[in-house]
């Protein structure tokens, strides 16, 4: 790891600098307070200080729908060329985007390692960029306020400057091809870095308990807290879409022409209907209750099982995305009996 | 086959929108009886319409028929931004010429090749000429492509718009598309007129002269346009646009789920097209009026089969006149939305605009809540009705003067083209209505 | 399905309604020429003069409502000569607009209409096909999209059953990053109510989602109806939005009832 | 006759391949070399990998089972009847039930090519059961992934103790395989009981009534066996508690879950129960860890 500076008139430069390690993808402004990650060209565009973009990372690495496996004609394609997105550099990833790689990473390139996922995960450049946050972060309760690895190039705003951090191969590349742009970091520096970080560890307002969560979880399975939950859940599958570690996806034939046929996969979520459904019509959660229940459990409690953490990161895109007003910190205050 | 008495029966007519057949009753040289019987089933929209709230109306209005969606949609528009006081913006003007325009086009090209051309060529269908025409076949089906991008582009949607909003847009085309649909446009000029040329050398048969009332709207601006600002007759009269109903009477009529209309004279008379070439065919230009010379060569005749050829000026008018617009629509800054604000108040507002087959009025009254008091729609289909039957009656007549034996097939054959030239819209016109007033 | 050098006999009908999914299938210029080669379209009055209207079909596709005694009778004669029986849009599928929510009785609105004395004995009230006869498959859209008919044509004449989403439009909206309707503009938006395939077409134009596809499998209308009402949406305004399509489905009683009772206040 | 089976790796764990191919969603092509019908609703298909390397080698253990595919049609998991120590030819019993199914019925044909990915899943821990007791109850088409490891079992019979199955079926027609099972009882290779729910007036040398009763008509020492059951969700639901009854420990007890499954290599989350995903840490569960997932199992 290296720490660096960079002046805060620099960015536009530092940006234009990154196309030449793919394509540059950074937040921007869709309409007055919403933002999504989208290819710029114009760097003046790009909001890395926007907390939560409508759709998370992961689009850059599985498309919302691709297709998998295709014949034409009597012709193979090339697998998931669908999907092949070439190298991007992602500009404007939160620490709790990053933390939320690493879960995609476990899934995804584990056991069989998918190599949809992974030949866009190869190419994928990470820089990060310290945030603020807002009333829907939770991070700090689920410790993915901070992140120390798995990203290439980090900036953390301080006054009138950035402090930079190098933390891979591909990182002291981009550095060393823009020399010109960065300093040593001085002492002043850190020093401005170490407030910042106390500053916004207050920042917070919204906070989780998580004490002993996957316990309390399980002896509350059979609480009615659940079937009221699936009263009000649309099961729109919203949340699910736009969390940064739901990955579920469907696969499914189809014949868009003659003589073509296509393996195509998409985004699924736990709280669509047909989700669990088999042939001849045996739904494994038929009631919404149990749908709803499921995505809680599988993020704070299975997955807490298995791998010693929640794949919650605490971003709050379902809190800003859910249209009834679902809200997960009060879901759980619920389970608790506090509210 | 009794020379003195037969009827002519055609139970469900092919290649036109809508559920309709033909009844004729001849006896000797003379035709008894003529009904265009029209069997579709009523959805009663504009009844549905009251109570209902005014922004609800397009969506509901439009679902009368998918060809005319987009006409239906605008006229709809038009009458209640006129009930309530909305001033369009220059904007918003321009991109609904362009949405007509693109809704005229798909809609003629459908009509005159895919329809109508076979009965001249000798063919079934579109899919049987195709065999021998395919190239033709091709550029009609991009040329009514082009049509349904524009319409996808400005509306939404090809069929049914939903970006269509009173006082605006929901969301406004990019110059990127309109240039590209532009440069479409310029490319299909060419080929267009090929067609012209193949069309002008087909002969068209005298058996369905007749003199004819023509109505259609004077355009708001001189030159040949769809919408308007008063109702002109081919005999020289012009009345306002909210004075409508004096000049187009409807009655009801036994053998059809759809009203008829006559002037206030009680002459049936023609909408669409041919009426609109009639009337205005002078204020063509360009490549149109190229078309003109070639397919009226000796002016615009009284056969309602040449309604067909009018068709044809009119898309290369469309063709034309849309690269005008877009030209226009790409001088204008982009913009993601257009929206006026506006106030709800009770009003009564009228929209009266030329549509493929003719004029289509909407009148809504809205109460202060912005609620439908009463719906009024008139369709061109429902106007011409009344001369179809004239028509069919002068054409199986004048066929049967020619003295020689003619079968059951070929009179058929005649009335089958007869009401296809006048591309007839049956789903559209059997919801002419008038809600208030017992 | 085809056997030997037959090609499978197709037949596409309209009972009441706006033709906009035969018009659809017009629409697919370039591939119903390719599509005109592996089928034999026998029956399609729309389209062509000199149909067969007794033959057998393989494949019949029907849009509209039954709104006529005579609408009734044709579909029961397809029913009867098809193998595969496919509902053709929002009217076919769920009665759509035709079959819109009002409080007008059929007599009323015939008197409203036609404002004489006529009478047409043979109207009844518009109620899906899919309300009368059993359907092989169904293909919602006011109009049909035509990716999905073409998948369906596709899948059908390769011997298999198509396999459409069955999400709702929110998962296309989302998709799309679109500003949501109800989040950001406080509208009534149908969205997470509606069956997808759209490509969540109206939010993507900045106009909610007014259901035009009919529901998806067990939508919770109850929740949708309260969560508007929480987020200030009048009564009425949220009849207004969903009682268009599918209706009476939509209209659930509890609605009905807030919306009378707001009425009169 | 011995034959090394491929290892039972933890889920979760270092990269690791699929027979079939680098990219475990593309399917190795296999040749159908018979059909037959097994009852009206459900066949047996025998197939060959095309590629001959890949056929000979093809190694699994039983209660494994591999995706079959159409592409154009659809992809579904089903189980392996057949046994790995019969080399070269594997089969799949299929029921007829959806989209994929129905195609195969109706269009498949002897000579045709299908997709295969596999063979996925962990199967059942054969190496406990040496020097052991088996039992094994099936219920319905839960008899496809039993006859594999019964085939398995009995190929080395000397390595195990007695191979006894319990069978049952709603009516005499639905029994599968019921000629090989009924010489394999006579020859005494397994004890074997069958019965049905209703023998429906047809001849029927078994028991009538359910298969639970079954259990009652056999006696084992329950230290020295262990019980693989699989059935339908109503099976597992009295089948499990009462070997529980006749005194299995829980952990004695193996199943296999049937869950939807998209991927069948845990990245799909379809079959996931909790955290864990029955395509990769099962489709069998010894029961103990079978209730302790956060859902129910015949839920
Ligand atoms: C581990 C395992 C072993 C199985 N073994 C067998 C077997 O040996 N014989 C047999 O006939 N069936 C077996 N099944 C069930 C079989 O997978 C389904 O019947 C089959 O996938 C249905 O596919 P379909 O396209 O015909 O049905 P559709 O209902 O059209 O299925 C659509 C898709 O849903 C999924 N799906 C539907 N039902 C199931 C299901 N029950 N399990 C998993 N995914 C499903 C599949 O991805 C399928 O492609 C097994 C299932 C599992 C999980
Ligand atoms: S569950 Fe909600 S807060 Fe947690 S990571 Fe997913 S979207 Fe973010
Ligand atoms: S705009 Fe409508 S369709 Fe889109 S996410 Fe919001 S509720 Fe769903
Ligand atoms: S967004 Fe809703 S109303 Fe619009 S096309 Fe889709 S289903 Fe129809």
């Amino acid at each position: 790891m290296q720490t660096l500076r960079m002046n805060a008139g620099l960015l536009s430069s530092f940006l234009e600098a990154l196309k030449a390690f793919g394509t540059l993808v950074a937040p921007v402004e869709r309409s007055p307070g919403v933002f999504a990650l989208e290819a710029i060209d114009d760097v003046s565009q790009a909001r890395p200080e926007a907390l939560r973009t409508i759709l998370p990372f992961k689009k850059l690495l599985l498309k919302p729908r691709f297709v998998m496996l295709e014949r034409r004609q009597g012709q193979y394609g090339a697998d998931g060329a669908d999907n092949d997105l070439g190298p991007v550099v992602y500009f404007g990833a939160h620490s709790c985007d990053i933390h939320a790689l690493r879960i995609l990473d476990l899934l995804y390139l584990s056991d069989y390692v998918d190599p949809y996922y992974k030949r866009n995960r190869d190419r994928l450049t990470v820089v990060g960029y310290g945030c603020m946050p807002d009333g829907k972060c939770f991070c700090q309760s689920m410790d993915t306020s901070t992140i120390d690895k798995d990203f290439d190039m980090f900036l953390t705003p301080l006054d009138g400057r950035y402090l930079v951090t190098v933390n891979s191969a591909r990182g002291d590349d981009i550095v060393r091809a823009n020399q010109h742009l960065f300093q040593p970091a001085t002492r002043r520096d850190v020093q401005e870095y170490l407030e910042r970080l106390k500053e916004r560890e207050k920042a917070f307002t919204l906070s989780l308990d998580v004490t002993d969560l996957p316990y309390v979880l399980e002896l509350k399975k059979d609480d009615p807290v659940w079937e009221e939950l699936g009263k009000k859940c649309l099961c729109c599958g919203s949340c699910s879409m736009v969390c940064p570690t739901c990955a579920c996806f469907n696969v499914r034939d189809e014949c868009p022409e003659e003589d073509s046929a296509q393996r195509v996969r998409t985004w699924d979520a736990c709280l669509y209907r047909e989700y669990a459904l088999v042939a001849g019509g045996h739904n494994f959660r038929a009631s919404r209750a149990d749908r709803v229940k499921n995505r809680y459990y599988h993020k704070q409690e299975a997955f807490v099982r298995e791998f010693g953490m929640p794949s919650c990161v605490g971003c709050g895109r379902c809190i800003e995305n859910c249209p009834t007003g679902i809200n997960v910190v009060e879901v759980f205050q619920y389970v608790r009996g506090e509210a | 086959m009794s020379p003195s008495g037969r009827n002519i029966v055609i139970p469900h007519l092919g290649r036109v929108e809508g559920h309709g057949g033909i009844f004729v009753k001849i006896v000797g040289n003379t035709v008894h009886e003529v009904n265009m019987d029209i069997f579709e089933g009523s959805r009663y929209y504009e009844a549905l319409l009251k109570g209902k709230h005014f922004l609800e109306i397009q969506g509901i209005i439009t679902r009368v028929c998918a060809i005319c969606s987009a006409s239906h949609t605008v006229a709809a528009l038009t009458a209640i931004e006129n009930a309530l006081g909305v001033k369009q913006t220059e904007r918003v003007h321009t991109l609904r010429g362009l949405l007509l325009l693109g809704a005229t086009i798909e809609s003629h090209a459908l009509h005159v090749f895919a329809l109508a051309l076979p009965d001249f060529l000798g063919f079934d269908s579109v899919i049987g000429m195709a065999s021998k025409y395919p190239g033709e076949v091709a550029f009609a089906l991009k040329l009514k492509q082009l049509g349904n991008r524009i319409q996808e582009l400005i509306g939404g949607r090809a069929i049914h718009p939903i970006n269509t909003l009173v006082g605006g847009f929901g969301k406004l085309p990019g110059h990127r598309e309109l240039q590209a649909i532009r440069s479409e446009l310029q490319a299909a000029l060419d080929p267009l007129m090929g067609a012209v040329d193949l069309v002008a050398t087909l002969p068209v048969p005298g058996w369905a002269e007749q003199d004819t009332v023509y109505v259609a709207l004077r355009p708001y601006e001189e030159a040949y346009r769809f919408r308007g600002v008063s109702i002109c007759t081919s005999r020289g009269e012009e009345f306002p646009i909210e004075s409508y109903r004096d000049v187009v009477r409807e009655f009801t009529v036994e053998h059809s789920h759809a009203k008829h209309s006559a002037l206030a004279s009680g002459e049936t008379y023609m909408v669409g097209s041919l009426a609109r070439l009639k009337l205005w065919g002078h204020h063509l230009g360009g490549r149109a009026r190229e078309a003109m010379g070639k397919l009226f060569p000796a002016g615009v005749q009284d056969n309602i089969l040449l309604n067909n050829w009018a068709q044809l000026v009119e898309l290369v008018h469309c063709v034309e006149h849309s690269i005008e617009v877009c030209d226009e629509l790409l001088a204008m800054p982009e913009a993601p939305r257009e929206m006026v604000d506006y106030e709800v108040r009770a009003g009564r507002g009228v929209g009266a605009i030329e549509v493929p087959r003719g004029t289509l009025f909407h009148e809504y009254e809205l109460d202060a809540e912005g609620r439908v008091v009463s719906a009024n729609v008139i369709t061109p289909t429902a106007q011409n009705l009344a001369n179809v039957e004239r028509d069919m009656r002068t054409a199986v007549e004048n066929v049967l003067a020619g003295g020689e034996q003619v079968d059951d097939s070929r009179l058929k054959l005649n009335l089958e083209m007869v009401a296809r030239a006048y591309d007839p819209c049956i789903s559209c016109s059997v919801h002419v209505t008038r809600l208030d007033g017992e | 399905m085809p056997n030997g050098n037959d090609k499978p006999k197709v037949g596409i009908f309209g009972l009441t309604g706006c033709a906009g999914d035969q018009l659809q299938i017009l629409n697919c210029e370039d591939e119903l020429v390719r599509l005109a080669g592996r089928m034999d379209i026998v029956d399609w009055v729309m389209a062509r003069s000199g149909n067969d209207h007794t033959c057998r079909l393989d494949v019949a596709f029907v849009e509209g409502v039954v709104a006529t005694e005579r609408d009734l009778e044709t579909l029961k004669e397809i029913r009867a000569r098809a193998k595969t029986l496919v509902a053709l849009g929002t009217c076919a599928v769920w009665g759509g607009l035709p079959a819109m929510h009002n409080e007008m009785s059929r007599e009323v609105l015939q008197r409203e209409v036609y404002n004489t004395h006529v009478q047409f004995l043979d109207t009844v009230e518009a109620l899906p096909p899919t309300h009368f006869v059993p359907f092989e498959l169904s293909l919602p859209g006011c109009p049909i999209e035509r990716h999905e008919f073409l998948r369906v044509v596709n899948s059908v004449l390769s011997g298999t059953e198509p396999d459409l989403p069955r999400v709702p439009v929110c998962w296309e909206c989302k998709v799309k990053e679109n500003t949501c309707r109800v989040i950001h503009a406080q509208e009534v938006c149908c969205g997470a109510m509606t069956r997808g395939g759209c490509g969540a077409r109206c939010p993507s134009h900045g106009v909610a989602c007014s259901g035009c596809r009919g529901p998806v499998e067990e939508p919770n209308y109850d929740a949708n109806i309260t969560m508007f009402a929480g987020r200030g949406i009048s009564w009425l305004e949220i009849a207004r939005r969903m009682s268009n399509f599918s209706a009476p489905v939509w209209m659930t009683q509890g609605l009905e009832q807030e919306v009378r009772r707001e009425s009169k206040r | 006759m011995s034959v090394s089976l491929p290892e039972q790796l933890p889920a979760r764990s270092a990269p690791r391949k699929l027979a079939t191919g680098v990219n475990p969603y593309a399917p190795a092509q296999a040749r159908i070399m018979r059909v037959q019908d097994l009852t009206s609703e459900i066949r047996l298909f025998d197939l060959r990998f095309t590629d001959a390397a890949l056929a000979e080698s093809f190694n699994f253990r039983p209660g494994q089972f591999v995706e079959l595919s159409v592409l154009g049609v659809g992809e579904g998991p089903f189980s392996l009847p057949s046994s790995p120590t019969r080399r070269g030819m594997f089969q799949l019993g299929i029921r007829r039930a959806g989209t994929l199914t129905n195609y195969l019925f109706d269009h498949v044909i002897e000579g045709d090519f299908v997709g295969i990915r596999g063979p996925l899943g962990n199967g059942f821990p054969v190496e406990l059961f040496e020097g052991q007791d088996v039992l094994l109850v099936a219920g319905g088409l839960g008899m496809v992934p039993l006859r594999g490891l019964l085939h398995y079992l009995i190929d080395q019979r000397d390595r195990f103790g007695r191979v006894m199955l319990l069978y049952g079926t709603r009516t005499p027609d639905q029994v599968l395989f019921r000629e090989e099972l009924e010489s394999l009882a006579r020859r005494g290779d397994a004890e074997i009981l069958l019965s049905v729910d209703n023998a429906q007036g047809k001849p029927w040398g078994g028991r009538v009534g359910v298969v639970t009763e079954l259990l009652d008509q056999v006696s084992f020492d329950v230290t020295n066996t262990y019980a693989i059951a699989c059935g339908p969700p109503v099976f597992y639901k009295f089948m499990l508690e009462k070997l529980v009854a006749r005194g299995f420990g829980r952990h004695r007890i193996f199943l296999s879950l049937e869950r939807r499954m998209e991927c069948g290599i845990g990245k799909c989350g379809h079959c996931a129960v909790g955290y864990t995903f029955t395509c990769l840490h099962g489709p069998v569960f010894s029961y103990w860890d079978a209730i302790n997932l956060p859902e129910l199992i015949y839920t």
